[in-house]
């Protein structure tokens, strides 16, 4: 069988649909088989990303109707570094999630495949080249996290599950009208299509359409005012799924959000309302972090404010902006991964996951403190790790577009970050240990999982062109609207486009 | 292989091996600490030479090392003040926890170090700067005094000073398009005028912060007080000397490229600045009763001078500086390590509560009489030449009245020199210290080196002359002309230094064989309870001591000026922040409602202003 | 002129009560207190913009999308056939409502056992 | 007050939409010519008949042309089974059967819904067996065979779902759906292509594998409605 990004969907499908008669013969299965379904999807990746990066977009055609009759996915260096990235981080997670709890074989079967259809959701978000589709993968992403952010039943998961539902409802009802508005419009679903069409669609309905993406996007893509469900199913969720929101869900929110303004629309106004709307999340996040007892919600707010800088830059919209983006992106996934699963170990016994017991666990638990801190450094931009390069990417473009004020902003917030993320790194060394706290012994999984993780983060920070090549490519893809349009529809009328920045 | 990339590599090197060997033994981490740090300084002394570039592409960027003879001057004392540190930290550290985690970030700041001297960009120097930061960040925290917040404000206080230089880098860039940092000495006076003042604000800003001037030096007290002595060895002597490479790249090198008027403001804000700061550093050391916090101020206030000298910005001046800034490294580290070692044997540092050790422990007396004697700026020893010279800079440049304040401060600071020596070595003897020995060899060696090159650069400051007067004409200082004791230029910066020296050894040997004479049989030893009374009969737990109180009426004279303390309108600004975000984030109600509600919110202000948004 | 106005009525009335559904499905969750009541608007809202897709794809005097022996007697005719799409995207839309629906009214129980209540502003624990 | 504020609201939105409904012509024709297709509905209607032999023309797009979309759908309520069942989770002990209501339906009803029951099946499996000849599909027979169970629980109080039986035929309808996907791949060289002959329009044996898909959907929803039902009506107060 060839090699094709159909498999990304079709493989953890079939599988899901196998998992529960698997289940029947040996319990153990369910836990084994999302494994290695995610390891071959990783194979895949290997395999699509070398052909990417040596022939360009593929496009894969789904029953056989070509662009822009049927549903086609598309693997550019943008979309496949995504989707790969996603599946690092999912067999990640996977093995994070692998022991993590002792729970019934029928719970963890369903975990499992919940786990499962989320990754393959968030994954075709970023590989489908279909409007409606990606619709439908955005429900498959909203549905199976409202699921498993209730998992746990002796949390306030169902109360942050229900939360996320009805904001998440509203996304879905928002991105539906406005599919159907721009249907109306265009005649097509095919993405490259309204693309090459948007030209001609009247001024005002255009910026209806765009209004509804944007408050439907926006809500996936945790932007202020419209996150206030993130930080309770962030904090809420199983520790892996916690990550999972960070590492995938919240990417491809961000994901549809600028394929709508980078490829769908043509609306100059999009991009300072990103840089604007993002530096509002940053700001609002960040502040909130500061006063957080709860750890995982401390971080779940980080994570929303880090969402606002990349919203900022993908806002200052230069390539160098975009790369900064998107390597943000990446680094995001990787150091917020690491944070969240480490943290999850430290406050694992604490009552009410609270900040204020983690006093002196640097002694207790040395590894598990010792990659936090180490997250903690990479996340707030400190050399010699991963989030360094973006940070300095991000803030290097911004300078060449004069946005100083912008860049005093960024550096200014993420001063509130330190203090907030060197409190716990400060808490964890110092002092004495309060009595009877019970520590968890990580699974080898989950220690296997973290120390992946903190290799990336070193790896890329001591030497970041093992990863800058993919996101170059990535970047000029996401840019190259012409190009995408092409790759998609080999005839279209590229007349009308331009490319925006 | 290179050189500088062999330096940086043992450092890395050491430090991953002190980390992983303390799995074996916790001396073996520092002993592995303490080779590699000794072995880069081989290397860096007789292999290094300025001829070599190293160059590492990173990501979109180059990263080029090279080493000038500015840069040599600041990597030697690095490298000899590391050496004696680390070697007094084997004992030192000996049987505390997580030596691993210490020697680690040991190695790490002393890597940083090297790197930032290194660095021909900036974005070699801020990655290197940032690694200084968060590694001596975790030193500060290891002793988890006061639950953390030093370190905290460490951190808040380093990343305002980190983030200004990556600001103004970017800045810089943009510019420029290039990281360069001769680039930038080249092409600044070429920048509009707004461009440099914003510029110039920036970096003074950054390198401020980690020299401690004021009103950016709240954090520097507590930090070098509460971290291991002998890690403060290098903290105080050698990280803040960091900020003062940079101000010297600032100040002299891209400063003088510029015709602005700005600029010159900067200077003399700058000069009057750091001139406050020397002398509210001093009075807050002298009422000091923990030695370890007297050290602290005095550091602040030393380095206070030192700015001075590089803002002032004439060439004796800023001689004065950098050989001050040298002499000061060698001093305050040895002094640290006294207090170290005083630690390590009593397990106090509170000089009310000690006293006598200078029969237990002769040796640690002996250097810290010669680094005090140095910091006083009593002659033979290196800081009386380095004080000398600022002096008579400030007097040729017209900086009449700085240097009242310079003379206020350095007058002051024979205060806490000499309540330091008493305080801790002379005065009664407390029985609780009665079994107080010696420290061992491996601690007492680096004390002694150090007083030792106090004695020979005091004695002989042309051997400092000559690199110094190198690094200065790689500054663009031009030509500095100088020979074993004698400093001179075309414009009549002229001192003769051991004419100087010798007229006032000589005054003080007579003084001293005269005293000596007179005092000869008259000691008596004396009880804790003979003192003057005034009738009223202390009790047995009043603790009387000469050293409790010891500067009353000093402190009353000075009590205005101490009364409102910076920290206190910082913590009050922070407080005030955070009450602010407390209430902030109050939008996030708990209830799914409310956030429904925000989202129709938003969607009708995005209708509603639709025209002005997307248009 | 009888068919225009025809038209106009229709389209008020089926756009109108389109968008009716969704502006009550909307008050419904924003007003009401009740969990249960809050999904049902959710439902609304879905149900709402199922009509408005199927009134999109509406064209006039058209017929069923369907190639039967009838219809396709009825295209030879000239009657138009309304337009497929919406209508197969709207299957798709409500199968998805009724999965978002059904775990709603899960969590609702759940919330209703954990709380003793299902009043939304009374169940927030989790806040700030 | 709030209300008012959330009234003020709604009547922006609500003007929103009609200003963007009225550019919207209701029953204009969108589509254009069908003979040269520029939109995906004309391209579907006058592509169907000919390529695919399915008189349906809503069941080729589903089924085929937007066929992942179908797949996604199916796997939607995949999840919401699962998702129910992961939320609702309680261990049951074995043997005990919760009653889905809590009192005896009427003789009446009983006898009548057990009448009933198979006609409905029947008309289910009917819906969707046809789905590529006549309105209905997998869908909509899935849902009609779904509340023949619901009747079923609705009246009998002991009335049992077999849980192992719905948890194989959900997922052989779903491993069904996706296998003809990917024998589409291997054969075609495109996922979910037809590899099938498509017979001729109007012939209940037609539309290749439209129809073999359609029926796995109408067992997988039926499946899952049931399940969901079942899940809901088995919960009882603690």
């Amino acid at each position: 069988m060839v090699i094709s990004p159909v498999h990304y969907i079709a493989v953890p499908l079939l599988a899901a649909f196998l998992m529960p008669l698997l289940a029947k013969i040996h319990r153990e299965l369910t836990r084994i088989v999302p494994g290695l379904v995610i390891l071959y999807l990783g194979y895949v990746s290997v395999v699509l990303m070398n052909q990417v990066m040596a022939h360009g977009t593929i496009v894969e055609v789904i029953a056989g109707w070509n662009a822009p009759w049927g549903i086609n996915l598309v693997y550019s260096p943008f979309t496949g570094f995504l989707a790969s990235m996603m599946t690092a981080m999912a067999f990640v997670i996977w093995l994070y999630s692998y022991r993590f709890k002792k729970v019934d074989s029928q719970p963890a079967l369903k975990y499992f495949i919940l786990f499962m259809m989320l990754v393959t959701g968030t994954i075709g978000i970023v590989l489908t080249g279909d409007i409606f589709n990606f619709f439908v993968f955005l429900e498959i992403t909203a549905i199976s996290s409202y699921s498993l952010t209730a998992f746990y039943r002796d949390r306030d998961g169902a109360e942050a599950a229900f939360k996320y539902l009805l904001i998440g409802s509203f996304a879905s009802a928002f991105i539906l009208i406005a599919i159907l508005l721009l249907y109306t419009q265009v005649g097509t679903l095919n993405m490259a299509q309204i693309a090459v069409r948007m030209h001609d669609v009247p001024t005002h309905m255009k910026i209806t359409i765009l209004i509804l993406f944007l408050v439907g996007l926006g809500i996936e893509a945790e932007m202020f005012p419209l996150n206030g469900w993130a930080p309770d199913a962030y904090s809420q969720a199983p520790s892996p799924v916690g990550v999972t929101f960070a590492a995938l869900v919240v990417k491809a929110g961000v994901y549809g959000l600028i394929r709508i303004i980078f490829t769908l629309f043509d609306v100059h106004g999009a991009y300072e309302y990103l840089i604007v709307m993002g530096a509002i999340t940053l700001v609002m996040a960040e502040l909130a972090a500061i006063r957080q007892k709860s750890l995982k919600r401390m971080l779940a707010y980080s994570s929303i404010g880090q969402m606002g800088v990349v919203m900022i830059a993908f806002g200052i919209g230069t390539n160098e902006a975009v790369f900064g983006a998107i390597f943000l992106m990446f680094n995001h996934a990787v150091i917020k991964g690491l944070l969240f699963m480490s943290g999850s170990y430290l406050v694992y016994n604490t009552p009410n996951k609270e900040i204020q017991y983690l006093s002196g666990y640097g002694m207790k638990m040395p590894l598990i403190s010792l990659f936090f801190s180490l997250g903690a450094l990479a996340i707030v931009g400190l050399p010699p790790f991963a989030g360094f390069w973006s940070k300095l990417y991000i803030l290097i473009a911004a300078a060449d577009n004069q946005m100083i004020g912008l860049i005093a902003l960024i550096l200014g917030v993420s001063i509130v970050e330190i203090v907030y993320y060197f409190r716990v790194v400060g808490r964890l060394y110092f002092g004495k240990p309060s009595k009877g706290s019970i520590m968890q012994k990580p699974t080898y999984g989950g220690v296997i999982a973290m120390s992946l993780l903190a290799i990336v983060i070193l790896v890329v920070g001591f030497y970041p062109d093992v990863i800058t090549p993919y996101i170059h490519n990535a970047a000029d893809a996401l840019l190259d609207k012409a190009q995408y349009i092409h790759s998609v529809l080999p005839n279209a009328d590229l007349s009308q486009i331009q490319n925006l920045k | 292989m290179n050189s500088l990339l062999l330096i940086i590599l043992i450092l890395l090197g050491g430090a991953i091996l002190a980390y992983l060997s303390k799995r074996i033994s916790p001396m073996l981490s520092s002993i592995v600490s303490f080779l590699a740090i000794t072995s880069a300084a081989l290397v860096f002394f007789f292999l290094a030479n300025d001829q070599e570039i190293v160059k590492i592409s990173l990501g979109d960027f180059v990263l080029e090392w090279g080493l000038n003879a500015y840069s040599w001057i600041f990597g030697a004392m690095v490298m000899v003040m590391a050496t004696l540190a680390s070697l007094f930290s084997i004992f030192y550290m000996k049987g505390k926890d997580r030596l691993g985690y210490f020697n680690l970030n040991f190695d790490l700041s002393v890597m940083a170090m090297m790197g930032i001297l290194f660095s021909l960009d900036w974005v070699s120097f801020f990655i290197f700067w940032e690694i200084m930061t968060w590694s001596s960040f975790l030193i500060i925290v290891y002793n988890g005094i006061s639950e953390g917040k030093i370190g905290i404000k460490y951190m808040i206080f380093s990343a305002i000073g980190g983030y200004a230089m990556l600001l103004a880098l970017v800045v810089t860039r943009s510019q420029i398009h290039s990281f360069l940092i001769t680039d930038l000495i080249h092409s600044f006076a070429g920048f509009s005028g707004n461009m440099q003042a914003l510029l110039g604000l920036l970096f003074l800003t950054a390198f401020g912060v980690k020299s401690a001037v004021m009103p950016l030096h709240v954090w520097a007290p507590r930090a070098y007080a509460d971290s291991p002595m002998s890690y403060t060895a290098i903290f105080s002597g050698l990280l803040s000397k960091m900020g003062i490479f940079g101000f010297g790249i600032m100040l002299i090198a891209v400063f003088s490229h510029s015709v602005d008027g700005t600029i010159f403001v900067y200077r003399e804000v700058l000069a009057w600045l750091a001139a406050i700061t020397s002398v509210i550093a001093t009075f807050y050391a002298v009422i000091q009763t923990d030695a370890k916090r007297l050290l602290a101020y005095s550091s602040i206030a030393q380095l206070g001078y030192i700015v001075m000298g590089l803002a002032i910005g004439t060439k004796l001046a800023v001689m004065a500086a950098l050989f001050l800034a040298i002499m000061h490294a060698i001093y305050k580290g040895t002094l640290f390590m006294v207090v170290g070692a005083v630690e390590r044997q009593t397990g106090i540092t509170d000089m009310t509560r000690l006293g006598a050790l200078i029969r237990k422990m002769p040796w640690t007396f002996f250097a810290a009489l010669l680094s005090i004697i140095a910091l006083a700026g009593i002659p033979p020893l290196g800081g009386f030449v380095g004080k000398w010279m600022l002096y008579e800079s400030l007097i040729t440049s017209d900086h009449y009245f700085l240097i009242i304040l310079a003379f206020l401060s350095s007058t002051a600071a024979f205060l806490y020199s000499f309540r330091f020596l008493f305080g801790i070595f002379l005065g009664q003897e407390e029985k609780e210290f009665e079994n107080v020995k010696e420290v061992p060899f491996t601690m007492v060696l680096p004390m002694l080196i150090g007083s030792l090159l106090l004695v020979v650069f005091g004695t002989f400051p042309g051997l400092l002359f000559k690199p110094l007067a190198s690094a200065m004409s790689f500054l663009g200082m031009g030509d500095v002309s100088w020979n074993m004791s004698m400093l001179s230029n075309g414009w009549g910066d002229h001192v003769d230094t051991l004419d100087v020296i010798n007229s006032v050894v000589i005054i003080f040997v007579l003084v001293a064989i005269f005293l000596g004479l007179k005092n000869r049989k008259r000691t008596r030893y004396v009880s804790t309870k003979d003192i003057h009374t005034s009738g009223e009969i202390p009790t047995e737990n009043e603790n009387l001591t000469y050293a409790v109180d010891f500067y009353k009426p000093f402190e009353r004279a000075i009590a205005p000026v101490m009364k409102r303390k910076m920290d206190f309108y910082y913590n009050k600004f922070g407080e005030g922040l955070e009450t602010f975000f407390d209430f902030l984030r109050r939008v996030y109600t708990g209830n799914g409602q409310t956030y429904a509600f925000y989202v129709i919110v938003f969607l009708v202000i995005l209708i509603v202003f639709s025209q002005q948004i997307f248009f | 002129m009888d068919t225009i106005d025809y038209y106009q009525i229709m389209s008020i009335g089926v756009y109108g009560s389109a968008i009716g559904l969704i502006l009550i499905g909307l008050y419904a969750v924003l007003m009401k207190k009740h969990l249960t009541k809050i999904v049902i608007g959710l439902s609304i809202i879905d149900a709402g913009i199922n009509l408005l897709f199927i009134a999109i794809g509406y064209i006039s005097n058209g017929t069923a999308p369907i190639y039967s022996s009838q219809g396709i007697d009825l295209v030879k005719t000239g009657t138009p056939m309304v337009d497929p799409v919406p209508q197969a995207l709207v299957l798709t839309a409500i199968v998805i409502g009724f999965g978002v629906t059904a775990v709603a009214l899960s969590l609702v129980i759940r919330l209703y056992r954990h709380h003793n209540t299902a009043r939304i502003d009374q169940i927030k624990s989790l806040k700030w | 007050m709030k209300k008012l504020l959330i009234i003020l609201l709604l009547a922006v939105v609500g003007y929103f939409l009609t200003v963007s409904m009225s550019n919207i012509k209701f029953g204009a024709n969108r589509m254009g010519d069908l003979s040269q297709p520029k939109t995906v509905g004309a391209f579907y209607l006058s592509k169907t008949p000919g390529e695919l032999s399915v008189a349906n023309v809503i069941t080729a797009i589903v089924v085929n042309y937007r066929g992942f979309d179908t797949l996604g759908e199916v796997s939607v309520l995949f999840l919401a089974a699962t998702g129910l069942g992961s939320i609702l989770y309680k261990k049951k002990k074995k043997g005990e059967h919760i009653p889905t209501v809590n009192k005896p339906s009427s003789a009446l009803l009983q006898a009548g819904s057990k009448l009933i029951f198979p006609a409905i099946l029947v008309l289910g499996a009917y819906v969707f067996i046809h789905g590529h000849l006549t309105p209905g599909g997998g869908f909509q027979g899935g849902a009609i065979i779904a509340t023949g169970f619901l009747l079923m629980m609705m009246s009998y109080k002991d009335f049992t779902m077999n849980h192992s039986v719905i948890t194989w035929v959900e997922s052989l309808a779903g491993i069904t759906f996706a296998s003809i996907g990917l024998i589409g791949l291997i054969v075609d060289h495109s996922f979910l292509e037809n590899f099938l002959p498509i017979g001729y329009i109007n012939d209940l044996i037609s539309g290749g594998i439209i129809p073999l898909i359609y029926v796995a959907v109408g067992f997988k929803v039926a499946a899952e409605l049931s399940g969901v039902l079942d899940t809901l009506l088995s919960i009882k107060e603690k």
